[in-house]
Formats: C-alpha cells, structure tokens, sequence
C-alpha cells in the first residue's frame, strides 16, 4: 500500500515536472510581458508589476494589428487551399491504382524536406515573376511548400483507411469521383482535416524567412516579421518588453486552438498520421 | 442489334470505364496539387541545382556562366607544380557546419526520442487532468520559433536570465554562465531550446502510436507476471518501433534543416553554425551566391541521402500497412 | 511621385525620419512609404541583396550601412553629379567610404562612433581618472571591480564590450588591434596586414579580461547586453555607441547622471591613438527605381544640413556635415554631439572599401578568430596567422 | 427482368489468378446463392457483376446486353455490403435518397415516395431522421437494404449481409430478406454467404464455388440429397458429412463397396462395372446414422466424445480411421463416451464419389 | 486443484453497476462456461477472476485463499483473449516462453521442454519459429491456447476464445479444447463465450448471466430441460422456445393453462391450485412440434415460411399471436407455404412460467 502511494506521488512528481517544464518560458514571457524599463532587468519568479504598456505600445504603434490580421488571412487562406488541394490529390493517391503512385507519394515526401534556404531565391524570382509581391499571395503562394506535401501525406493515410465499402457504395448509387470526394468523404475526414488544418495553420502562422523576402511594407507584414521588426527607440535597443507582449499576442491564439482541438489532433494522427 | 454488335466487341484492355473514369479523375485530382507544388518547390530547386554549377552572384544572377563541378571541387596546378584543391567538398567551415548539423540532429533527435518517450508514456496513462496536461505539453510547440528563441534568449541571457538564477539557487553553477556565448554550451543551449521546443510533437507522434497497441497484450502481459519496465523493454518499445521510426524520420529531417533557432539564437557561433546557416550566409551575406546554391544543393543532397538509407537500414514502413 | 524608402532603423528614428519625410512631402509634393526593417544588419543586407538581384523595383531608397557601399554599388545609382553641390559639406572621409570607383554609391545620412562610457560616481569614490590606455582601464576596472564587490556589489563587472561572434565584434577588435597600432586588418592598398604581434598582443590582451574585468557572458554579448549591464548599475565602464547615451539617462535608469563618455583608450605604446570604428548610415538609389530623379531629390534632401540639423537634435544621431559640430542649438539640446567630435575623429573605417565586395567574408573570417582567441580556443597568434591563410585564399589575385 | 449470363469470366489481380473461368446462366427473378470457403472468389464475382472490378477475361451480359465496359451506376444493379456501408454523416433518409438525387431527372416528390415506399416495407419510417450510428445493426442492414430498394434495381447483390449481426437478428433479416424477394418477383437476387442454413433457406439455386472454379450449381436440396462431388457433400451440412476411402468391390446393379476396415455394403448408386476394384470414397451424413439395434452396422466403435447439443446429440465414433466417424443421434438415447456402438444408416443416404471425387449418381 | 469460491462479488466502472453480486462456487476441475446475452457483464467476470480488474465488493477464494489483493501472476492462472493477444513481434517460441523467461527460477531446458510439450499437445510445433502474422486464426488462437498452458495454470480462463475463427475451425478447436479439458483433469476451466453450440458441448456447468446477475447454474441438459425461469428457457436453444401469454386454468394435479386463442391445454407441471386464473406463459421448443396427424393439436394455422435446412425444415406457422409459431420437422415432410398444419406435441415438452417468468416445475 505504502508503495502504491510512493509510486502515484512519484508519477504525479513526474507529470508536474513536465507540465512546468512545458509552460514556465510562455509563464516568464507573460510576465516579462507585463513589466517595463529597468524592471525588465530583474529576475522575477511571481508577477510584481503588472503594466499594461507594453502591450498598450505594441497595439497602438506601427501596425501590428493589421500584421494580426494578415497573419490570420494568409494562414487561413493558406489552410483552405492546401486542403481543398491535398483532399482532391490524397483521393487519387489513396483510392485510385495508377501506375506511378509510390513515386508520386515519395516524392511529395521528398518535397517536404527542401530546406527552404534552397528554394528562397527561384522563389523569389517567381513571386516577381507573377507579379505578387508585397502582396499577401506571394506568401499563400510560398507556403504551399511546406503545407502541401505535409497535407497530402497525412490525408493520403487517412484517407487510405476509410471504409471501400461506403466508396463502392456511392460508385454504385452513380457518384463520379467528384462526388464521392466532396459528399461522401468530406464529411467524414473532418478529425482529419482539423487535425492538418491546424498543424498548417501553425506552420503558416510561425513562417519567418519567407514573410520577411517576399513582403516590402508594414501593411503586408506577418506578425513573426512585426515580432523581429519590433524595436527599441534607438538603434541597438532591444525591447524585450515589447517582444514579450507581442509573443503574448501572437502565441494565445495558437495555445487557445490547441487547447480546443487538443483530443481532435491526437485522435487526427492517430487514425492518419503515423502508422508504422 | 445493337446487342448483336456489342457482342462481337472484343472487351477494351484498357478497362471498364469506371476504371477509366477514375484514373482520369484521378489525375485531374492530381493536376492542381502537382502544379504548384512543381512551381513552388520542383522549380526554384532545379535554379538552386543549376547555379550550384555556374558562377552566379547575387548582383550577377542574369549572367551567370556555367563552370561546372567548380563550386564544388576545382583542381589548380601551379606553376611550382603545387596541386590547389578548392571548392564545398574541401572547404573546411562547411564540413565543421555539416559536423555541427549531424550533431546537433543526432543529439536533439535521440534525446527528443527518449523524452518524447518519457512523456508519451506518462500521457498514455489514464489519471485525472490528462486532458489539461496533454494541452500544457502542446504549448512549447505551438509558440512561433522565432517567439521561442527570443524568449529563451531571454531566459539564458548570462545577467538578467532566470536561467541562470535558477541554477545558481539550487547551486548547480557556482557563476553565472553566457550559455549562448560559450563555445561548450552554445550548442547546449540550442539543444536546450530545441529538445523543448519539439519535444511535445515526438510525444503526440509517439502517443499516436501507443494508442495503437492492443491493450489485451498488456493483460497478458500482467497476467505472464512480467514486470512493467521489462514490459516496456520487450512489449511496448517493439510495437511502437514503426511509429517511432516515422516519428524520428520526420523530426531529423527537420532538425538536418535547422535554421531559424540558430539563426536567432547564436548565428555566428562557429560551434552551432549549421548547414542551412552556412548556405544562407554564402547565398546573401557573402557575395557567392553559386557556392551558396551549391551548399543548398549539397544540403539537399544529403537529406536525401539520409533518408532513404534510413528507409532502407530501418525498414520503415510509411504505406500504413498497405 | 510615390517613394518607397527601406530602413532598419528603429523606433525613434523612425518616427524622426517619417517626420522629415513629412517635410519633404510638403515642399515637393511627393509621397514617401517608409518600409521598416529588421534591426539585425545582416538580415538587413541579405534582404536588400536579394531585393536588388531580382530587380525589385518596390524601392526606391534605401538606407545603407557605411560597410555595404562597395558590395551594392552596381546595383545603385551614382549621385556624383546630382551632389556635386553639397558634397563638399561631409566628412571627406565618410564621401569617401561610400565612393566606390569614382561613384558615389550613398550619402551620408549620420554617422556613428563608440566611445567609452565610465562611472562617474565609481571613478571619483576611488580617485581614478578615466583611463587613457587600455592597460589603465583593465587595472581600474579590476580595482573597482574588486572593491566593489567587497563592498557588496555582488554582480558588478569592470568593463563590458560586444563579444559576440558578429559584426560588432570586428568593430571592438579593429579599435582594439588599431589603437594599440596592429593596423586595420586590410590596409587601403588591400594588403592584409592583420598577422602582426602587436594586433596578437592587442587580442591576447582581451582574453585576459574575460571572466576577469569581464563577465564570461560577454562573449554573447551584442550592444544591448552590454547596455543592460551597464544600465543596471554592474559595469564599471562600457564601449558602446551613442544611442546608449540618452538610454542611461532615462527615469528607471540606476545610472542616471553617473557617467559621463570619453574616448576609447588607446595602446601603451608611443604613438599609439585611440581607434573608434567608423558606423554610420547613408542613403542609396536603386538602379532600379522608376523614380530616380524624385528619388535622388529626397536622398538630397534628407542629408541636407536642415535635416541632419534636426536629426542630431531629435534622435542624437551624429551629423555628417562638419559645420554641425559648432551649431549652438545642438550644443544647447544635445551636449554630447561635439563631444563625440573627438571621438569621431579618431574614427577609422573597417577594410569595407579595400575588400569590396568580400568583406562580410572577411569580417566574418576575422570576427571568428578573434572570437575563437578571446574565448580561449587557441592563441591569438595562431588564430591570426590562420586568418592571414584564409584572408589571402579569399583574396585570391586581387579583392 | 434481367437475365445474367456469365461466359468465361476471368479475372486476376497482376499474376494472381482469382477467377478461373465462370459459366452461369441466372434467369430473371432468380435467387442465386454464391457460397464456398473463404478466399474462393465469391465477392469478386459479385464485384465484377456489380461493375467494381475489371473482368480480365469473359463477357458479362445483363438483360442481353455485354455490360463489361459499363459503369456499376448504369447496370441497373443495387448492392448491399456486408459492412452496411451507410454514409455515416447522412440521415436514413438521405442516405436512401442519395443514389436518385444523382441521378438528376427525379423531382423531389418522385425520390420521396420512392424513400418511403422501401422504408415502409422495411419498417424503418420511424428512423428516418437519424444517423446510422444511432441505429442497430440490424436496423442498418435494413436502411442498406432500403437504399437498394430506392435504386429500383433489376439485380440486387449481397455480399453477406448478416454476417455482422447476432444469432437473432442474423434469423430475422434472413427471413425479411427472404419476404423481400417474395414481394419483388422481377428481380434477380445474387446473394453470397459462407453460412450454409443462410444459403440453404435462401436460394432458389445455389453456387459452389470452389478455388475460382464452379464446383455445382442447383436447387439446395438437389445439391444436399445429390452432391456432384465430394468437395460439395462436405462443403455443405454441419457436421460435415463423414467420408471413407473405400473399394468398389462390384459395380452395376446392386454394387458393392468396402470402406477401408469395414464390411462390405451394397448402395444404391450407378457404379460402372468396369469401376470394380477402383478406388473410391464412400460418405453418410451423420444426420443420416443410427445407432443399429439389429447388430446390422456399417461401422462399430468405441464413442470418444459425446456432444449433447439439447436436441440432439452428437458422438464421436473411432472406427480406426484417422477421423471420426459422427453420428447425430436423439438426445434421449443413451451413450457414454467409451461405449462401443454400431452405426447404420438406410441404403439409400449411402453416396459413393469416385477416384477424382466425383459423384456417382444415385439410383 | 483449485476450487473457486465467489462471495458477493459486485463490480461497478464509476456509477454504472455492472454486476450485482455474484455468488459461485466451482470445484477444482470442472468446465464451467458463462453464458449471457451481449454486455451482461461475462467479461468483466472472467476478468475480476484473472486479476484485471478490482473487485468493488465481495470476496474471490482460489483454493481457499483470498486473492482480491493478488497480482494476477499470482493467481494461479492463465487466460486466453478472444484476439489471442500474441506478442505480434515475437516468434510463437517467444511467445510461449515470454512469461515463463521472466519469471526467473526456470533454466533454459526447462523452458524449451514446456513449450515442446504444449507445442506438441496442441500440434504447433512446425510453426515455433514463425511470427504470429504469419499463422492462420486456428493456428494462433492455438498458440495462445498453448501459451497457457505453458504457465501450467491451476485454472484457465477463456474469453470467446474461438469467435474470431470460421465455422470449421471452430468446430475443430472445440473438439480440441475439450480433449484438453479431459487431458488435464485437476485444472479448472471457465470459459465464456455466446455461442450456445460451444456451451452445451463444453461445459460440466452453465452459468447463465443476465444484466449482472446470475440466472441459473446447472449442466447443459438440466438448463435446457428444466430451465428455471423464461430467460434461460428463451436464451438456450435454435431458434428460441416458442412462447406465448396463457391463462391458468386449473392447478394441482394434471393442471390445465389456455394459450391465449388456443385450446387448452393438460401439462405436467407442479402449478398451485392457487393458481387458477393467473395469467401465465407457455413455451414449447420448435424442435419438440410435430405435425399432428391425428387431429388433436396444440395449435392450428397457416404456414407462412418454410426454410429447408437440408436435414430438417422450419416452418413458421401463423397462430394468430404477434409472433409465428417455429416448428423444426423431418425434411421428408412435404409441406408448402399457404398450407393450414395443425402442430402438436408430446405432453411432458411443454412448460409453464408463471407471472414473473419463474418456471413452474415440470413433474
Ligand atoms: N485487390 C486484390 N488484390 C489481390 N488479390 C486479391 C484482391 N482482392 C481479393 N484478392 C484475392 O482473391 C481471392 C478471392 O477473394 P474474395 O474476396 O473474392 O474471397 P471470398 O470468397 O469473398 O472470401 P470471404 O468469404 O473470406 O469473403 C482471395 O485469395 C484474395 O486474397
Ligand atoms: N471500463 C468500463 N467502463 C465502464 N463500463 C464498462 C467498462 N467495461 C465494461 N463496461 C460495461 O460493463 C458491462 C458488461 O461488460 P462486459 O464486457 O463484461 O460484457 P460481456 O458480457 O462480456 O459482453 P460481450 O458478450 O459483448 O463481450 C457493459 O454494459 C459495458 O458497457
Ligand atoms: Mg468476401
Ligand atoms: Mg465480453
């Protein structure tokens, strides 16, 4: 008994520990967030000052709010297009015998780790090419690298699990492919597609080297971009104040969807994602 | 008639039509997806490939003159009959950069492994709050990159870092140490920062994956008297080995490709400049854009490289099954 | 005509430009978008490179690090002609810095030097003068230092700099070699010069002030590290730029009216002068504007002697123009701009125009060695004399 | 109306060989009951008819016309899966209205009383606002059954319907199923199993299928009375039916065998006379033994296990071959294991298949 | 040898009560199977049993020592899991001698002579090197058969052990299973499953569960003979004991009920006189129906099913009752759908229940 006791302390010592390990920096950073000036300089453990400031100079200077704004029209866009683009190809990847398919797969694989370094010039070249830049399309455009090939890979296994049953179903009842993508699946990939929306929806949020090459002004800016530009008033200044709040701002979205679909992503790879 | 005629119709090899339909439907499915990915990655690519062999400046890029393997490797025989070797394969900051890359990825990797283990088996297990805990572990992963090395920068700032401070209270560190600063412990900080960073996904790959082993083989297990932690050894690590492979695959190709983290945490630190860093460096701050191309190219290369040996040597299984 | 002008700078001097921009709109009837970058140089510059290649014809001005001129020059307009009028009122040497081939590539916008900051207070509760070598500041550091520390000042430090592996560090070391006479690493002529005992003995120097008069973590340090050292009251002395002039004397400062600036110290030697690396900002044409004329215009406009006038009185930025160092009402406002006249003149500009376009390389090359020797990896001889080999290989048969 | 015929079919995934030549000829109105061990090709005889997979070789005719080429929705088939395969984020309803609501040219008053008329026969009205996973298995074989029944097919398929419900409901599908074929006596019902009473109770005519080949196809009673070969006499009845090798020891009339070990019995089967001395196999079902009471027996033993099912019981007889003997015997005899008894059975169940395990025919 | 004792056993998961005290008393060696309809709560009997689960309440002896604390490796016991639970990565060897290499104490060759000897008891020793996936369902439910006796359990726990195999194989894994109860005498064996079949031919004795609770103990021919209350009567049996409401009309000696638009009826039944009146319920089984010839009949009506199985027929005859009475006859009866039959049947089949369903015993 008393071992049974040593042993559920010990786990629960455990599971703390990993809980304080995983949220203390986002912690410090609220509460850096709320001090300014010299007090930034003390180390602080519990919150002592709480001012507003630096969030209150984040929102109101420059443009940060439009940066929100972009950010969450490009992440979103980006999620609605590589999903509407990675359900229609995961159905062919996954539902139809063609020759080819294996390679296919593998190389929407090999897509997936470009370094991204490698590709920023002929990127870049292309977004001017199209005639997009400084507009938030050249980032749309941009991130499909990295969220296409990941959407298409987990959808294709997702996909390859559902029932061939409720496929031939349809087929018999006279659905075209088309069909059966949109009205039959669709509906039931939903874990599925909260799952790589989400994880796109970060991917595209988070994205720093292309926000900065391919947009020339305030207004077109990302947040992580606004994040970088934040400045002090003099050259060499860094506000850390500032940065804390705006890393705040930036970050509770994301951990406020995480904490929503904390079950669905689990669940989204479990039944897709990785299944050795 | 129509009937006769229809019988005398040797049967089409290329299949019914539904098959037809759906090949052809198939690549319409395709075309869309293909397409951009072919711009925004198989094209930029082939530039990278190609100016990896031409002389290409970044202020020069129109009039780029191919020069072959040059960037690469280039022979030179002096007068005095002295053999030069130049180029990425004997330069000896980008083999410290890919020595600094294979380290970094093989530590952060192996470590993220054993941790995102740890944790994964801890949320696995049924107790109450899982729910807030599974949320609270996903936390380091959903913050911004570069929010995250900005705010460990912060922590590990040598002065004013609670880093430091913790430490100095449990009395680990007699004196405050710049962890980013230090030759010893750049690197560990990045991989303090990284392992943080990434471990909670490797937990939720890795968690996918125990939640796939059929729970009756734990009872048996109990009911064979075997011990948990031989239980682990001998049960439950070999069932999730496939997931596991998956799972270290994704995250070493990502950890091979490390940029930003570094970028921000400690660019210049000869001991954490990795491979992209070097390629970035050469691209746009150095005046050689094609020996940049050409580590970009080689980058490329070697993740390939990587990956399918780690396919073939682990086995690894991405079909599902099928 | 619709300008777009790109420029990292920050906060306050931001809002100084867009005021003057302001101006400028008003009397010629343009509109001016200024495009904010990050304040990292480097990312500044990889950004602007990449910009040009591709003929991005977005923007118009650029704002330019006194380094950049030979590695952009091609792609920017020369402003020769268009400046021939005022020219003459700069600095020759900044004219100089951004005159590549007889083209000059940017005018000068402001100008920038370190200088050594001391505690006042420490300084006279102690009887030292501030120091004039750099031997007299490592002594007087570790006094202080010491005494303070005994006295209950548990994380007091002597002297804080920019240790960090990045372009800062090659300013600290060029003073550093320069003043104790080791040369500026690549000589005008182009000669690499930088394996000499003296610069060895100027770095090795160095080393014996880290976790000494110097906190370990300053090998990580850039400006604001220090600068946060320092402003919360646990350096002796500090090298920094200006901007941490008006910082120190904020309201939450725990230096306020405690220091004071002078001249970065020289070496012991005879004939040894102090050495500040010349920083400074100007501005560029692109090549490819579609709005040269208005472009070149503003450019005039902004680094006209009113602006600079303003500049230097609303963000302390240092004037390029000389006549500005005697202006009674910059004098009035901003008390330290003749001081740093002093400073400034010992300015020596880093081997930007000899290397031309490889000297990010180079300064990367040698902010390494310099890094690696003062952090303890490997003696500052070898060090160099490696440098030198990778310095000549990068030369290759002229810069 | 529609008649089916098969001729020839083939089919092979890459280099493995499924089908091995199909001949059937199913008329209209029809019960047809595909069964055979697992693996043997059922289902893909039913896909291939439904259009899902490419025949590979042979003509597929409905209604006279060669529908190889033709897409499944055009063959006028419906198709009820084994696993329901109910659209799970459609209502009963719409999941039975789904297939006319494609088919464009049915206003919306046509595909409703079309979806009520089958959920009425099916009694399933009440459910059609829910979600299939708010159902019963049984109830959503029905709705599957239902959304066939709109299709308003000439062919219905079933790939075993029931094999995913319990003992009950499996009893009362079969007979709805069974009522449903009764009220549409146009249409042709394909139908595969692998459970015999299903198969038995169900079929007009029943499909052996053994390893992609034909073995028999007839009435059920036809093939249990008068199986064409030994893999059909085993394959259908439960127990299966106890089989011997035995001698022809005289063929033609009255002739005579002799299970290995046993006497000699004479059985009524046409056994050529030239067959004397072959080798053959001689069966009885062990519904069809007795314990003998006259001390006339085919086979004696001793009893190793004694099963009492309620009923019936059934004994295990060791008779020294290498399997025992079976014997289902009322319950209210009593045997013990150990007992040694005498099994007879009357002449006529006695079957004889030959050297290839073909039947002889019984007289 | 190892008696099971249970006291009281009660099971709850949170709120939901699952089972409601369970008393039982098993002898070392006996073959007792647990019976019930779907979610009764078998399962997590067998599992308190094995240690998987906490008992909430109650007390569990094995061999006369209380083993609620017990880790289940203590017990005594091994289990075999309906999907076999094998170590899908070790080789069948491996799987066997798992427990047993872990346990310590043993040395190698005695390992390698236990799992031989299972191997060989249950004929798998050609298969000891492969990896589960590589066995058919028979061979791996066989191998996990063998991986418990390897432990050399005192008692054996079955979960449904054979409803993942197809018929033949079930029925050839039955037989072996029960050579495997007669080969170990001393072990006692509880065995659930829902399968009647394997119930009846099993056990020495059924427990019939309902909802949590125990609805008879007994050996199969007991419970199907003289089932003690309407649910065992209805549960045992294919297809289920047709019942119906009745009236009593006269208890005590030769007591008289009236099937509800039935004539009366005389049955041997111990029914009180004070009875007359009650409302009650009648069952007779379908296989207990015969065709009257004589005239005299339990019930009349027309035929409205028949399904030929081949070596009896159902029919489903309509009384006049929401439900079709099932008769099972002789196949040789020729009887069509539309026929009016008159079923009869012997006096001492019929049964009464009274109006909680407890059966009134037969005399
Ligand atoms: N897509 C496929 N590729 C290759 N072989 C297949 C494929 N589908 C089926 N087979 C093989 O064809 C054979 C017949 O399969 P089929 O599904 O028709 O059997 P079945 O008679 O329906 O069996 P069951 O009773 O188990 O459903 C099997 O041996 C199977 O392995
Ligand atoms: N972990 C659990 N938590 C809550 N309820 C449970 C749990 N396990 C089982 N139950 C409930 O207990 C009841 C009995 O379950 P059990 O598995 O014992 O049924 P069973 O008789 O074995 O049924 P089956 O024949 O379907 O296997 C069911 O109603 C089930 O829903
Ligand atoms: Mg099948
Ligand atoms: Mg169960």
């Amino acid at each position: 008994m008393l071992w049974h006791v040593i042993k559920r302390t010990a786990f629960y010592l455990l599971v703390v520990g990993i809980v304080v390990v995983s949220i203390f920096p986002f912690y410090y950073a609220i509460i850096t967030s709320f001090k300014s000036g010299t007090a930034l300089f003390q180390i602080d453990y519990w919150p002592k000052t709480f001012s507003l400031t630096n969030y209150n100079s984040v929102l109101t200077t420059g443009s940060f709010v439009r940066n929100l704004g972009n950010s969450l029209f490009i992440a979103s866009v980006v999620v609605a297009i590589s999903l509407l683009l990675a359900v229609t190809a995961s159905f062919a990847l996954s539902r139809v015998r063609f020759s080819g398919r294996s390679l296919l797969l593998f190389t929407i694989l090999a897509v997936s780790m470009f370094p991204q370094i490698a590709v920023l010039s002929g990127l870049f070249e292309l977004v001017r090419f199209f005639g997009i830049f400084n507009t938030p399309f050249a980032l749309i455009f941009s991130y499909m690298i990295f969220t296409l090939p990941f959407t298409v890979w987990v959808l294709t296994t997702f996909m390859r699990d559902l029932p061939i049953e409720i496929e031939e179903a349809a087929i018999v009842d006279g659905a075209s492919s088309w069909v059966i993508v949109t009205r039959v699946f669709l509906p039931l990939m939903w874990p599925a597609l909260v799952t790589t929306g989400l994880l796109a929806f970060i991917a595209a949020w988070n994205e720093f080297l292309f926000a900065l090459t391919f947009t020339s002004s305030n207004e077109t800016r990302t947040v992580p971009v606004a994040i970088a530009l934040l400045s002090g008033n003099s050259q060499f200044e860094i506000p850390w104040g500032n940065i804390m709040a705006a890393s705040v701002i930036v970050t509770v979205p994301l951990v406020v969807l995480v904490l929503i679909f904390q079950r669905k992503i689990i669940s989204g790879l479990t039944a897709g994602g990785v299944k050795g | 008639m129509a009937v006769a005629e229809s019988l005398d119709m040797p049967v089409a090899k290329a299949g019914s039509e539904l098959i037809r339909q759906r090949v052809r439907a198939a690549w319409i499915f395709l075309a869309p997806m293909l397409v951009v990915l072919a711009m925004v990655a198989g094209w930029p690519l082939l530039r990278s490939i190609y100016f990896s062999f031409t002389n290409a400046s970044l202020t020069n890029i129109e009039g780029a003159q191919w020069i072959g393997f040059e960037n690469y490797l280039s022979v030179t025989t002096l007068k005095s009959g002295r053999v030069i070797y130049d180029g990425l394969l004997v330069d000896p900051l980008w083999w410290q950069s890919v020595w600094n890359t294979v380290r970094f990825s093989v530590v952060s990797v192996v470590m993220e492994t054993i941790i995102g283990m740890m944790v994964a088996l801890v949320l696995n297990a049924e107790f109450r709050g899982r729910g807030i805990v599974r949320a609270a572990i996903l936390i380091p992963w959903a913050i911004p990159t570069i929010v995250s090395a900005k705010m460990w920068a912060w922590m590990l700032n040598d002065q004013f870092g609670i880093i430091n401070d913790i430490l100095l209270h449990l009395g680990l560190i007699s004196t405050k140490i710049a962890w980013t600063a230090n030759a010893d412990t750049a690197m560990l900080a990045v991989l303090v920062v990284d392992i943080w960073k990434t471990t909670p996904f490797m937990a939720l790959l890795i968690l996918a994956g125990l939640q796939m082993i059929p729970g009756d083989i734990y009872e048996a297990a109990k009911i064979d008297g075997v011990h948990p932690i031989k239980v682990f050894w001998k049960v439950t690590l070999p069932l999730v080995r496939p997931a596991l492979m998956v799972a270290v695959i994704f995250r070493m190709l990502d950890a091979l490709r490390i940029f930003d983290l570094i970028y921000v945490l400690t660019a210049n630190n000869s001991q954490t400049k990795t491979m992209s860093v070097f390629a970035r460096e050469n691209l746009f701050d150095f005046d050689k854009f094609a020996y940049g191309s050409a580590a970009s190219t080689m980058l490329f290369l070697i993740l390939t490289v990587i990956t399918v040996v780690y396919i073939i040597v682990g086995k690894v299984n991405f079909e599902g099954g099928r | 005509a619709n300008l777009q002008i790109v420029s990292g700078d920050t906060g306050n001097g931001l809002a100084v430009l867009r005021e003057k921009l302001d101006l400028f709109e008003k009397a010629t009837g343009n509109k001016v978008t200024i495009v904010p970058m990050p304040s990292s140089t480097t990312d500044q510059f990889g950004q602007y490179k990449l910009w040009l290649a591709a003929g991005n014809s977005d923007i118009d001005v650029y704002q330019t690090d006194v380094i950049w001129a030979p590695q952009l020059a091609e792609q920017l307009v020369d402003l020769t002609d268009a400046t021939k009028d005022v020219i003459g009122q700069h600095f020759p040497s900044i004219v100089e810095s951004q005159t590549v081939n007889g083209k000059l590539v940017a005018m000068p916008l402001f100008t920038d030097a370190p200088a050594l900051y001391y505690r006042k207070d420490l300084l006279e509760k102690y009887g030292k003068t501030p120091p004039k070598t750099w031997e007299e500041l490592a002594a007087t550091a570790k006094e202080i230092q010491d005494k303070e520390r005994e006295a209950g000042s548990k994380d007091i430090w002597g002297f804080v700099f920019q240790g960090n592996a990045y372009e800062g560090l090659t300013c600290n070391a060029l003073e550093w070699v320069k003043s104790n006479g080791g040369g500026q690493i690549v000589e005008a002529d182009g000669t690499i010069s930088i394996n000499n005992p003296k610069a060895a003995a100027a770095l090795e120097a160095v080393k014996g002030w880290v976790n000494n008069i110097s906190p370990p973590g300053v090998l990580a340090y850039q400006e604001e590290e220090a600068r946060g050292v320092w402003q919360t009251g646990n350096a002796v002395f500090m090298r920094n730029w200006p901007y941490a002039y008006g910082l120190g004397n904020g309201a939450d400062s725990a230096v306020k009216d405690k220091f004071d600036v002078v001249p970065l110290p020289a070496g012991s030697a005879e004939g040894d002068k102090s050495a500040a690396t010349l920083g400074g900002w100007n501005l560029a044409v692109s090549k490819y504007s579609k709005n040269q004329k208005e472009a070149i215009e503003m450019v005039k406009f902004l680094a006209s002697k009113d602006m600079q006038k303003l500049q230097a009185m609303k963000a302390s930025n240092l004037p390029t123009i000389i006549d500005l160092y005697d202006d009674a009402d910059i004098a009035k406002t901003v008390p330290i701009i003749p001081r740093w006249k002093e400073v400034f003149l010992n300015a020596v500009p880093r081997p930007s125009a000899p290397t031309k376009v490889k000297y990010n390389e180079v300064s990367s090359n040698f902010w390494t060695a310099v890094h690696n020797t003062i952090s303890g990896n490997g003696s500052a001889a070898d060090n160099l004399e490696l440098l030198e080999a990778q310095l000549t290989k990068l030369k290759g048969a002229s810069w | 109306m529609a008649d089916l015929l098969l001729r020839g079919i083939k089919k092979s995934y890459g280099n493995v060989k499924v089908l091995h030549g199909i001949d059937l000829d199913i008329r209209a109105g029809e019960f047809i009951v595909f069964v055979g061990p697992s693996g043997c090709g059922k289902s893909t005889l039913l896909r291939l008819i439904a259009g899902l997979e490419d025949i590979t070789a042979g003509t597929l005719q409905i209604d006279g016309q060669v529908v190889n080429q033709l897409a499944p929705s055009k063959r006028g088939i419906a198709m009820v899966f084994q696993s329901y395969a109910l659209y799970p984020h459609m209502t009963v309803y719409d999941n039975m209205a789904f297939g006319m609501k494609l088919a464009k040219g049915h206003d919306k008053s046509e595909i409703d009383k079309r979806v009520r008329e089958a959920a009425n026969i099916l009694q399933i009205t009440p459910y059609l606002d829910r979600l299939p996973k708010q159902l019963s298995g049984g109830q959503r074989q029905r709705v599957a059954i239902g959304r066939a029944i709109v299709r308003d097919p000439k062919v219905f398929l079933f790939d075993e319907p029931l094999s995913n419900l319990d003992a009950a409901l499996r009893v009362a599908t079969r007979i709805e199923i069974n009522k449903l074929h009764e009220s549409m006596p146009g249409v042709t019902m394909i139908y595969v199993t692998h459970d015999q009473v299903e198969a038995m109770t169900l079929a007009d005519r029943i499909v052996v299928l053994n390893a992609g080949r034909v073995e028999q196809v007839g009435p059920p009673m036809e093939l249990y009375h008068n199986p064409a070969n030994l893999f059909v006499a085993r394959f259908l009845g439960s127990p299966s039916m106890n089989t011997m090798p035995c001698t022809v020891v005289s063929g033609g009339a009255n002739p005579v065998v002799k299970p290995d070990g046993c006497d000699p019995i004479v059985v009524q089967a046409t056994i050529p006379v030239s067959a004397a001395g072959a080798k053959a196999t001689f069966g009885v079902r062990p519904e069809d033994l007795d314990i003998s009471t006259n001390g006339e027996a085919i086979f004696r033993g001793k009893v190793d296990i004694v099963e009492q099912l309620g009923e019936v019981t059934l004994i295990y007889v060791d008779v020294g071959a290498p399997e025992p003997i079976v014997a289902k015997i009322p319950n209210d005899t009593v045997i013990a294991k150990g007992d040694t008894v005498a099994l007879t059975s009357e002449r006529r169940h006695l079957q004889v298949f030959d050297e290839n395990g073909i039947a002889y025919p019984r007289t």
